[in-house]
């Protein structure tokens, strides 16, 4: 079925056959996950994989250089970097592989970086690694790769814990660390995930030079078409760890010939709803922000403390049934902002006032009693969810907590409106895949009925038509039980359909709020333009394939 | 993860392991239970004349070479003059007898499962000094250490595991006072308040009582070690988003604490535990010594091994080890079982 | 600075209030330390009389701890009855042996336990691992008393080592080459007793945080990246592996002026072992309470390093 | 006992006669805590003293008879009221200073200091007067007591000659109780004794050197004695068998007999010197009890003060099993609280004999009876039984207690066994007196009756059994109390056998304390050692140390 396009003498960088990966389940039994895949990747190259949240495409990644977990097993096929068959080396062999001859974007980056080493260290020891460079020379190397990533401070990354380093940086950092070999074959899962239309211009770019430039063959996993059309040669298909169809992106993009095919490539637009309110409407405030501050401090061995202004006094009004809409660069501050709102993490100065009530100043007890009314769906899914959980026990948890009847029944059925099959339900967390665990961080925040529900990048790692469907779901949930919304995204589409009212942060300050569709046409602060700006262009860039 | 492909092959020889330790623990403390039935001897019988005699040989072939189906056995005479030598009387053969009423005595058992015909005596795992068959011993000493080992490790580890996982998770006051206290309690003359406390006490403990109070004593005493080895594993669990998170839910400080927390020390916790069964066990001899163990002819492992604690004993009468070797065996089998549970604790199977 | 500060007047605290435990406990404990004289039929009931009103034993209680605290101020830490001496200089030297033998030790078992422990969490169930853990389970199961007993009939019937003791009789005579092979052929024995009963619980610690760690997603997100496995273990999960293991630390730290008396005993080393037991047996209290305030000096300062040790490995718990 | 000593393995050749020069190391089991010879009690303190220090009167541990010392020659005049002593000419202490009678006057000045309180002070208290002693002339010195003592001699061996010179300022002071601590400098200190103090090591050894002063002609004939302090009896032995030992003192019997082994080969001769002074027994708590809450003892005490008892327990436990399991059968069984090793011993009485059917016989006679298990119970019905106290981690009374306790056991007495640490025994013994019988032993000191009046008084300071009598509660108490006050004051050896000959078969007729075995003094030395004659009396190895020489090897 593959049709290989290069010409039959070149070998190809990577070459996947009649890959078949299977997962061992609690109870013991094999259940196929990939079938029977094949592809290949000639040198400057890049190919796209689509398909939708579930379908085996992080599987697939993980394979190739031998990293399935302790239960997953390559049954049949073979995989071959330059020629060479990697299915069946030994460790040792491996080891030599990976990192040299195969980059690899883990799809988590939350749990991707060591907690207790400086990142710095962690992208330089793979230089050290595999290129026995002196550490010196290799720290270069590493700070050279962070340059790349479009940090704005890249020195102080460097010197950085993963904690303290916010969700898109951390991605940028395992991007950085895969790429920092120039190995000739890399595979990025997600890689632009939780980052800003702006960055993810930026890195999708110099994916694309890399790949032009060292003849790289790339392997792209994305569930968003936008992505795959910037730099995709080639796309695959899958669904259900089959390869449904393959062409080139063009090819695909324009005339899909399943069915399937063209509904990953469309976002539906969610209906809006009626009573879309915005905060100038009168509607009585629920949240009041006056001047939040928090700053971090980094310490480092024998050197000078610096500060980081995560957050340089914000103010911000919430109404009731609000739907607001935060955006902004990575690193400039979202996270951390809803972190403080849903009182998860101590603000150093300011007022959150809840129906008028100062919750900062609250004490402990108090607090913790007011908190079941704050939730937030965290940015990074994998360390949200405590890994010794059951899909099940995870949803059920905040339900048990309040004391809600009919929990499982109610549990299984929010798993099935985000998605997740009865089947999953007894599931241990880890084996999920990205986009599941993603689904059941939603539904478990839809089990309990806050006032203030916060998202902080919900949609990241799902595909087109599960957004919509969870757009449609939240928009619904908040019609019948009226409740606030606050959604951090990077995604300024999205952000506009779902959102009554827009705000754009950078630097840790609210620098501008309008309504989707004027801040579309004229944004006002230069942050606020860049976004837009990037969006344009990544848009663009589809457009270009599908006219 | 890595461990999955770094051993190959181990799966089905872990469960064979498992099956092993399991089986084991299963037989002593069956052991322990039935040792009226079990134990050929009372603990407490004493044979002068055979101290310190070594194991005897379970014969099947006579003097003229016939083969028998029903072991037998011969009686060891000790050699005039060279007192801890036997010699064997192959006057007379005494075959084994199974299922024998036993006489009566202390240990109210009515029936044994084997025995031989006096004056022949059948000490498969040879006498102490007193002549007191050390197979009936030890199965009745298992009776007190496997039972007091396990269960003051239990508790120790139980109010370490509380301790520190409250002293890291909650932090600040709390966790000064915790863990200050756990070094007052590293740092008390514990020696002393034993001593007082064995001194109001009357002068004959019931074996039930020191039972109780040797476990009491042991479980207030260590918690200071696990706790603070826990609150070390503990520490940054209160960071962690999914810990955030239930309290978010409105998980009061105890919930969030079982199911978040406590999980992340339950290795070091089984870990401690694998370790301090054994350490306990011995502990029971410095309890002895202070008056609060039990007391002879009662018999333990405790004291038992501390006869091993004598120089002529540990190099002359290598079947005084035999507490030893099964004290060993019950390490290995806590571990099997140890590490087996932290296993499926972390695969979130349980 | 100002935390390190509060805690070591905390440990200020602590030893006062072990102090005064100690001395109450004591009181409350039948004997004293005039006791074991009245068994001896030569000594009249009167001298025995005459003793405890030399030593202020007839005295209450309050009475005799300040008179207590008044000779620790003035740097006597108390009265030895058995010795008719200072406490002191009665404990500072041999304080000093045991010091010398039980960091030997420790440093010897930190240096085998640590690398085996770290092995063994990357091989776990190999044969090579279970042999590890069945040779620390049979440690377990032997007192430290019985491995000394067994150093002991090892040095008696090889001749190889002295079979005790801390220096030869020419010791004076030796240069300093010659000392220091002295000191450490006689170190041998007891610090390899007292370090191979410490292995199992570092060993088995290590192992089963190591195991733990090498389970951690970051450790196979690192492993995506080439890191050789070796590295994998030392740098990645062992660090992150480090917390109970910088507690256990610590608590080594704590015990390392009281873990070793019965070795001392049995190997006739001239630490604080047999000073101790001896004034335990004797109800030398002052002699008694002198060493437990230093080795709770001991606690506090293991623990605290412990404590910072914690901060230091744990970046996440540094930044709160 | 004649020593039976083991042929050294071909080491004894020809022997040239004594020889100078070598060190001997021997082992202490504890460090010692003092060199002053007016407080030191400890066993450590007293060997290492002894080496450094000499008395006026010598009692040979071998006939255990006086022979002169630092008192060439003495006379007793007064009926034994005085004694005069003439000191040998041209004494010198060890620093070199001359040793005159006013030094003998000054120690005893000091030993009799009541602010000083020595232990020994009692010793020199006679008729309830202090002994007076004055100077005649440089070499002679008299004692006066206030009533004859019928061993007044044996007075002189206990207390060493001090060094005025070195101890008055001290004791003016009033600070000679604290003086010649353990980490006084060795030029600070002065004896009379073959050996002087060279170098201490905290917690390791001791060095002693040849005392070039002594006034024995030509000796210390060896340089050196050294002291190790090697606190484990088993490790004292194994040390020895090593060779870094060269006597050792008070093996156990298993120790001796695994030594016995490789005698031969390592070079080394066993002695096992026969049975010692060492006295194990067992009592029953008859103390009055006053108003302390304790019914149930004060029931049990019934029993305790019937003869028939206590005979009954006696013939009841089999000594044979206590020498053959605890001491290996280096052991002798007693029948009453005068042991072997010493010539007092009432040789007329019978050995002990194992008998439990005159055990019942007895019960029954006096009352007791058995039930279908064999249980026994007295008049009253009660289930005859007690506790059997003995001192925590005792090699030698634990295993006893509980040989004992299966012995009674068959007799029908329920014993239970409780093993307590030293101190928490004697306060039991000696304060509370919440105990019902009790497993003792007391080491052996000196070959005489005379120690034995504080146990065997009846208002003695260590009459253990009824240390609240303070007079004799019975006709047979009277009477021994009488013969032991008797015997003090008679100079006449053979009136003296007589009295305390009857003394004992007292003890053994009334068993207020049954006295159960006495092990046999069990030593080692290297074969080169000459001149070396073990003792029963302390200190076995080295009572005669000036007298040691390694032969020619
Ligand atoms: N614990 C911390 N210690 C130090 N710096 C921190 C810490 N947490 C976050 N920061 C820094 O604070 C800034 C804001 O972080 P935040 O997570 O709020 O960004 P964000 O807007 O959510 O970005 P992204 O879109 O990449 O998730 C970042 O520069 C980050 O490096
Ligand atoms: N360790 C595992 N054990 C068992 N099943 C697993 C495991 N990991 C993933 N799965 C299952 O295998 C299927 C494929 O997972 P995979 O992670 O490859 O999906 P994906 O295509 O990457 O999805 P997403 O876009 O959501 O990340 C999913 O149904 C997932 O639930
Ligand atoms: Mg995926
Ligand atoms: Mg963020």
């Amino acid at each position: 079925m593959p049709e290989n396009r290069q010409p039959a003498e070149a070998v190809n960088p990577l070459e996947v056959r009649d890959l078949s990966v299977c997962y061992r389940g609690v109870h013991g039994e094999w259940a196929p996950v990939v079938e029977e895949i094949g592809f290949a990747i000639g040198p400057g190259e890049a190919l796209g994989l689509l398909g939708e949240s579930g379908c085996g495409k992080t599987t697939t990644a993980l394979a190739i250089p031998g990293l399935l977990p302790a239960n997953g097993r390559v049954v049949r096929g073979s995989v071959r970097l330059d020629g060479r068959e990697l299915v069946g080396l030994s460790e040792r062999q491996l080891e030599g592989v990976r990192g040299a001859g195969i980059g690899l974007v883990a799809q988590e980056p939350a749990l991707a970086l060591n907690p207790v080493i400086r990142v710095g260290e962690q992208v330089a020891e793979v230089v050290r690694v595999h290129r026995r460079l002196p550490w010196r020379r290799c720290r270069e190397e590493a700070a050279r790769a962070l340059a790349e990533m479009g940090f704005a401070d890249p020195g102080r990354i460097f010197a950085s814990y993963p904690h303290q380093l916010s969700g898109g940086e951390r991605q940028r950092v395992t991007i950085a660390r895969a790429l920092v070999c120039q190995p000739p074959v890399v595979i990025a899962d997600e890689p632009t995930a939780s980052l800003d239309t702006a960055v993810s211009v930026e890195i999708l770019a110099l994916l694309r030079d890399l790949v032009e430039r060292h003849r790289l063959a790339l392997l792209l996993i994305s569930h968003d078409p936008r992505v795959l059309a910037a730099i995709a040669g080639r796309v695959v298909v899958m669904r259900a760890g089959r390869i449904v169809e393959q062409g080139p992106r063009e090819e695909v993009f324009r005339q899909p010939r399943h069915p399937y095919t063209e509904s990953l490539l469309r976002r539906l637009t969610p209906p809006t709803p009626t009573d879309g309110a915005d905060p100038g409407s009168g509607e009585p405030l629920l949240l009041d922000v006056r001047g939040l501050r928090k700053t971090y401090t980094l310490r480092r061995p024998f050197g000078a403390k610096r500060a980081v202004d995560a957050l340089a006094g914000v103010d911000l009004a919430v109404g009731a049934s609000a739907r607001l809409a935060l955006v902004g660069r990575s690193g400039s501050g979202k996270s951390t902002l809803v972190r403080c709102l849903a009182l998860l993490e101590e603000p150093d100065g300011g007022e959150i006032r809840l129906g008028g009530q100062d919750l900062v100043a609250l004490p402990r007890r108090q607090r913790a009693a007011v908190r079941p009314g704050l939730q937030l769906v965290f940015q990074d899914p994998a360390a949200a969810l405590n890994p010794r959980f059951s899909a099940l026990d995870a949803v059920e948890e905040p339900m048990r907590l309040q004391k809600m009847e009919d929990r499982r029944q109610r549990a299984l059925e929010l798993m099935e409106q985000v998605g997740l099959p009865p089947a999953l339900a007894s599931r241990p967390v880890p084996r999920l895949s990205g986009g599941q665990k993603r689904r059941l961080l939603l539904a478990r925040a839809l089990a309990t009925r806050p006032r203030v529900l916060f998202l902080d990048e919900p949609f990241t790692g799902l595909d087109l038509p599960l957004q919509t469907q969870i757009a449609a779901l939240l928009l619904d949930l908040q019609a019948s039980y009226r409740f606030a919304l606050v959604l951090v995204s990077h995604d300024l589409d999205l952000a506009g359909s779902l959102a009554g009212e827009v705000a754009v942060l950078d630097g840790g300050r609210i620098v501008e709020r309008a309504a989707p569709a004027d801040l579309l046409r004229r944004p006002r602060h230069p942050a606020s333009r860049e976004l837009v700006d990037a969006a344009r262009t990544l848009q663009g860039k589809m457009d270009g394939v599908v006219e | 993860m890595i461990r999955g492909v770094i051993t190959r092959g181990v799966i089905t020889s872990r469960r064979v392991s498992l099956a092993l330790a399991a089986g084991f623990l299963a037989l002593l403390y069956l052991g322990a239970l039935g040792a009226g039935f079990l134990a050929p001897y009372g603990f407490d019988e004493q044979d002068r004349e055979h101290t310190y005699a070594p194991p005897v040989r379970l014969r099947f072939r006579d003097g003229g070479g016939r083969l028998h189906l029903r072991p037998f056995l011969y009686i060891g005479v000790e050699k005039p003059g060279a007192p801890g030598v036997y010699e064997e009387d192959r006057a007379r053969a005494f075959p084994v007898r199974f299922l024998v009423p036993a006489p009566p005595g202390r240990t109210g058992a009515r029936v044994r499962l084997f025995g031989v015909e006096e004056p022949a005596r059948i000490f498969l795992l040879g006498t102490d000094r007193f002549g007191r068959d050390q197979l009936s011993r030890l199965l009745y000493g298992a009776r007190i250490s496997l039972f007091s080992g396990l269960l003051a490790a239990g508790l120790a580890v139980a109010l370490g595991l509380l301790a520190g996982a409250v002293a890291g998770f909650r932090g600040g006051w709390l966790d000064q006072v915790l863990m200050r206290t756990s070094e007052l309690f590293l740092a008390l003359p514990w020696l002393y308040l034993l001593l007082a406390v064995r001194a109001v006490l009357p002068l004959d403990l019931a074996p039930s009582g020191s039972f109780l109070l040797l476990v009491a004593v042991l479980g207030a005493v260590g918690w200071a070690r696990p706790a603070r080895l826990v609150r070390g594993a503990v520490l940054s669990a209160r960071g962690r988003d999914y810990v955030l998170a239930a309290q978010g839910f409105g998980g009061s400080d105890g919930y969030v604490l079982r199911r978040h927390v406590l999980p992340q020390a339950v290795g070091v916790a089984l870990t401690q535990l694998a370790l301090l069964v054994p350490q306990y066990v011995l502990a029971e001899v410095a309890m002895s010594f202070l008056g609060l163990g039990v007391a002879e002819p009662v018999p333990s492992w405790g004291t038992m091994l501390a006869e091993l604690e004598r120089y002529d004993v540990l190099i002359s009468y290598q079947w005084m080890l035999w507490p030893a070797v099964l004290l060993t065996g019950v390490v290995l089998s806590y571990h099997t079982l140890a590490e087996h549970i932290r296993e499926r604790l972390q695969a979130g199977e349980v | 600075m100002r935390y390190v500060a509060s805690r070591l007047g905390y440990g200020l605290l602590l030893l006062l209030g072990v102090s005064i435990l100690s001395f109450l406990l004591a009181d409350l404990s039948p004997g004293d330390a005039t006791a074991e004289m009245r068994l001896n039929p030569r000594i009249s009931p009167g001298a025995v009389a005459a003793l405890r009103v030399r030593y202020g034993l007839d005295r209450p209680l309050p009475v005799r701890y300040v008179r207590w605290l008044r000779s620790v101020a003035s740097g006597e830490l108390g009265w030895s009855v058995a010795f008719d001496a200072p406490v002191g200089p009665l404990l500072w030297r041999r304080a000093g042996n045991t010091l010398v033998l039980a960091v030997t030790a420790m440093i010897l078992a930190w240096i085998v336990a640590v690398p085996a422990g770290v092995w063994a969490a990357a091989r776990q169930g190999s044969w090579g691992d279970r042999l590890g853990l069945a040779a620390s389970a049979v440690l377990l199961a032997v007192s430290e008393l019985v491995l000394a007993l067994l150093g002991l009939a090892l040095a008696a019937s090889t001749g190889l080592l002295p079979a005790g003791g801390m220096a030869s009789l020419d010791y004076d005579a030796l240069g300093g080459w010659g000392r220091a092979r002295d000191l450490a052929a006689h170190l041998a024995l007891p610090a390899v007793v007292l370090a191979l009963s410490a292995f199992p619980v570092v060993h088995r610690h290590v192992r089963a945080a190591v195991a733990e760690a090498l389970e951690s997603p970051f450790v196979q997100a690192a492993r995506g990246n080439g890191i050789p496995r070796r590295r994998l273990l030392w740098r990645h999960a062992l660090p992150a592996a480090a917390k109970p293991l910088v507690s256990l630390l610590g608590l080594s730290i704590a015990g390392l002026l009281s873990g070793s008396v019965l070795v001392e005993v049995i190997l006739s080393w001239p630490g604080l072992g047999p000073l101790l037991l001896q004034a335990i047996l004797a109800r030398d209290l002052h002699v008694v309470v002198g060493a437990i305030l230093l080795s709770s000096v001991f606690l506090v300062l293991g623990n605290l390093v412990a404590d910072l040790l914690l901060y230091w490995v744990d970046p996440r718990v540094r930044g709160t | 006992g004649s020593p039976a000593t083991q042929p050294a393995g071909g080491a004894a050749k020809a022997d040239d006669g004594p020889r100078r020069g070598g060190r001997v190391v021997a082992a202490l089991g504890s460090e010692p805590r003092t060199f002053n010879p007016v407080t030191a009690a400890d066993g450590a303190s007293l060997s290492v003293i002894q080496a450094m220090t000499a008395n006026l009167v010598h009692i040979d541990r071998q006939d255990q008879e006086a022979k002169p010392a630092l008192a060439e020659r003495w006379t007793v005049d007064d009926g034994g009221r005085r004694y005069t002593l003439v000191l040998r000419p041209a004494l010198r202490f060890s620093d070199g200073h001359p040793a005159t009678a006013d030094d003998v006057v000054f120690s005893f000045q000091v030993y009799l200091d009541e602010k000083i309180d020595s232990p020994q002070r009692d010793l020199l208290i006679v008729g309830g007067q202090p002994i007076q002693v004055r100077r005649i002339d440089d070499r002679t010195v008299e004692f006066r007591l206030a009533e004859p003592y019928g061993v007044a001699e044996r007075l002189f061996d206990g207390f060493a000659i001090l060094p005025r010179h070195l101890l008055e300022a001290a004791y003016k002071a009033g600070t000679l109780a604290d003086a010649w601590g353990t980490d006084t400098p060795p030029a600070k200190m002065a004896g009379l004794g073959p050996f002087r103090l060279r170098e201490r090591r905290a917690g390791e050894r001791l060095v002693l050197e040849r005392n070039p002063f002594y006034w024995k002609k030509d000796k210390p004939y060896l340089d050196e004695l050294v002291f190790l302090t090697v606190p484990n009896a088993d490790a004292q032995a194994v040390r020895f068998q090593a060779g870094e030992l060269d006597v050792v003192d008070r093996l156990s019997a298993e120790s001796f007999d695994r030594l016995s082994r490789g005698g031969a080969r390592r070079g080394y001769q066993l002695t096992d010197a026969g049975p010692g002074l060492d006295l194990n027994f067992l009592f029953f708590n008859q103390n009055d009890l006053g108003n302390r809450r304790l019914p149930e003892l004060r029931r049990r005490q019934g029993w305790f003060r019937q003869t028939a008892f206590r005979q009954a327990v006696s013939a009841a436990i089999d000594r044979g099993s206590l020498v053959h399991v605890v001491y290996r059968g280096r052991a002798t069984p007693l029948n009453s609280h005068e042991t072997p090793g010493s010539h007092w011993l009432n040789k007329t009485l019978p050995p002990p004999r194992y008998a439990p059917d005159e055990a019942r016989r007895l019960l029954r006679q006096a009352g007791f009876s058995w039930d279908a298990a064999g249980a026994l119970h007295d008049p009253a019905g009660e289930r005859v039984g007690f506790t059997l106290l003995v001192v925590a981690g005792n090699t030698e009374r634990g295993p006893m207690a509980t040989l004992i306790q299966e012995d009674l056991r068959k007799i029908g007495m329920d014993v239970r066994i409780a093993a307590l640490e030293l101190q928490a025994v004697l306060d039991r013994l000696f304060t509370s007196y919440d105990y019902d019988a009790c497993v003792l032993g007391l080491d052996g000191g000196d070959a005489d009756p005379n120690p034995s009046m504080s146990i065997l008084l009846s208002d003695g300071s260590h009459h253990f059994w009824g240390l609240t009598h303070g007079g004799p509660p019975a006709p047979w108490e009277a009477e021994i109390d009488r013969l032991m006050k008797t015997q003090i004051a008679e100079r006449d050896p053979a009136q003296r056998r007589r009295l305390y000959d009857r003394v004992q078969e007292i003890v053994m007729e009334q068993r207020p304390l049954i006295a159960l075995v006495t092990p046999n003094v069990l030593v080692g030395a290297k074969a080169g050692l000459g001149n070396l004659r073990p003792a029963v009396l302390d200190d076995h190895l080295l009572w005669n140390v000036e007298e040691l020489y390694w032969r020619q090897r």
